[in-house]
């Protein structure tokens, strides 16, 4: 079960690596204390919640409970580890319960209304088991709680009139688009200007309506709708990172794309093409 | 209840391949809304009761709307010529989000790790949920569509709370 | 021949939404293939005959295959609510290639913006248009199935683009 964190995550090498890290670093610490190896390695992973920011969803404690009952009823155990060791396995299960408290806080506010001294433990505190219950269930089960219902997929078929009228509303999209396509170039060519006579002619910017035309294509036939910057462009080549990059910040100023990242300020840049194919 | 009048229904909601609502059949029907509501009423009873054994198809209440579908036991067999379009990953995190409604994305993040982010984009796009700003995460609701696509019989997230936890304690039943 | 049997048959009928033949209903149900021919003569005998005047909906054979549709008498009303086999944006796309034809993907491009590309490769995949290697682009043309999808009356690219025109003419002085 102290595997699952690092199992769940097989795609994020640096995790692992971060994780591996930390037990290190906590062994080191802790071995002097615990011999039994057994109980050292459950101390560690809660460690790994309660000192080192585990995401405490990631320790299973049913499964926890039912191995140490186990390991009881088979050898002797010392109940000073013990204690310690169901001590920290209650504050992981705090942790987990808080989580669920939080994510219901704006229904809270709203009962907070009528709220009095005799309701203070239960009111919160029985939803949130209710939560942490379905939430576990919901993780652990093989299968999710709900199922796609089977229903018809008919579809009907086209007839000439409105193929017809398809055309006539093509007309229209099509002098629209030629329209906004118009003023797209003409602004995009007053920001290269701009930004030429600022870089004062170092950079590729005879190239940049090209560079941008050519990322453009690429994200296009990119296969999902968002998709990872250097998934489209070679990372170990840094021209063509910053050259790609430019691109993106073109296209995004275009209203194309959407950029973000999940880790500030250094972490992987994402594009997502928004509503335009 | 006339029987044309139930007829016509019928083969609104058969034709109709998703959950259609009681003005969408009063159009197409060209029936009443008093019409159209005691049609709905009559195939239900008619498919759901009467027929129950004779029957591999039902009509229910989804959301807002009626729909007709194949009733759960005859599942494993459609499933092969109707392909599902969602997968059970992401139908876990849906559950999760309908669940615990409104949820911070964050507090999902929490739960379920950064695949969270993939899975909000695909259920966002699928207009099964709403992500709004919320300070610098996310607010994650499920939308109108939520339960006509699964067939909930309520648009309020307490009951839906409610349906799924039932869903939950009927699979460790099994 | 059993109830369940029959059941099982229907069901595939309901969710497959087109016509299957009796290996595919085999496979789908698990059943023999003399039980598969049992229950759908029994089922076309429940639809057809017992349930006539109680059901909108009946079991045919087409060709060599079975379906479930609307009967003719409701047509009418179950279209409306029907979804389209093109969706709207590719049948735009589809109706500019069919006037325009034979025409560059890179002109169709400059028209409608990179969505050409997506739109290319649906309605390719519909057998509508034909997509030739022409220079660095390619030149798209509807395919035979296109005429006989809309019942045109020829096959030549030219007069398909004729006949349009003059259809659309004929609509805008109406």
């Amino acid at each position: 079960m102290f595997h699952k964190a690092l199992i769940d995550e097989d795609n994020d090498m640096s995790r692992i690596n971060q994780y591996l890290d930390m037990v290190k670093r906590t062994s080191e610490r802790e071995h002097l204390t615990l011999t039994n190896p057994f109980d050292r390695s459950i101390h560690l992973a809660f460690d790994l919640v309660l000192n080192q920011h585990l995401n405490p969803w990631d320790i299973d404690l049913v499964s926890f409970s039912s191995m140490y009952l186990k390991k009881a009823k088979e050898e002797r155990i010392d109940l000073m580890t013990a204690g310690r060791i169901i001590y920290m396995a209650w504050k992981v299960l705090r942790m987990q319960s808080d989580d669920l408290v939080v994510n219901m806080e704006a229904k809270e506010e709203e009962e907070e209304l009528d709220f009095g001294w005799e309701d203070i433990p239960t009111g919160a505190w029985l939803r949130s088991d209710d939560g942490y219950s379905y939430t576990n269930l919901v993780m652990k089960s093989p299968r999710p709680p709900l199922e796609e219902p089977i229903r018809r997929d008919s579809k009907r078929k086209i007839a000439l009139i409105e193929l017809l009228g398809a055309f006539d509303q093509a007309r229209k999209d099509v002098e629209e688009f030629q329209l906004v396509d118009k003023l797209r170039r003409e602004e995009r060519q007053r920001l290269a200007e701009k930004a030429r006579k600022k870089m004062n002619g170092v950079a590729h910017e005879d190239y940049l309506e090209e560079d941008i035309d050519l990322l453009w294509e690429k994200i296009c036939h990119f296969p999902k709708k968002s998709m990872s910057l250097s998934s489209i462009c070679e990372k170990t080549d840094s021209k063509e990172y910053i050259k790609a990059f430019l691109s993106v910040l073109f296209l995004a100023y275009d209203k194309k794309i959407r950029i973000y990242q999940h880790k500030f300020p250094y972490g992987e840049i994402y594009i997502k093409t928004i509503g335009y194919i | 209840m006339g029987l044309r009048e139930e007829r016509l229904v019928e083969s609104v909601l058969f034709s109709a391949s998703k959950p259609v609502g009681i003005g969408e059949i009063k159009e197409a029907s060209g029936l009443s809304k008093k019409k159209v509501t005691e049609a709905l009423e009559s195939l239900i009873q008619t498919y759901n009761v009467e027929r129950k054994k004779e029957t591999s198809i039902e009509v229910i209440k989804a959301g807002d709307k009626y729909t007709m579908q194949v009733k759960k036991k005859f599942f494993d067999q459609s499933v092969m010529v109707a392909k599902p379009e969602i997968q059970s990953h992401h139908l876990k995190t849906l559950a999760l989000i309908a669940f615990h409604q409104p949820v911070k994305q964050s507090n999902l993040r929490r739960m379920i790790g950064p695949k969270v982010y993939d899975h909000v984009d695909e259920l966002s796009a699928m207009k099964l949920i709403n992500a709004k700003k919320h300070g610098t995460t996310e607010m994650l609701t499920t939308t109108k569509l939520f339960p006509e696509y699964f067939g909930i019989d309520t648009t309020k997230p307490e009951e839906i709370r409610e349906f799924l936890a039932k869903k939950v304690i009927g699979s460790i039943e099994k």
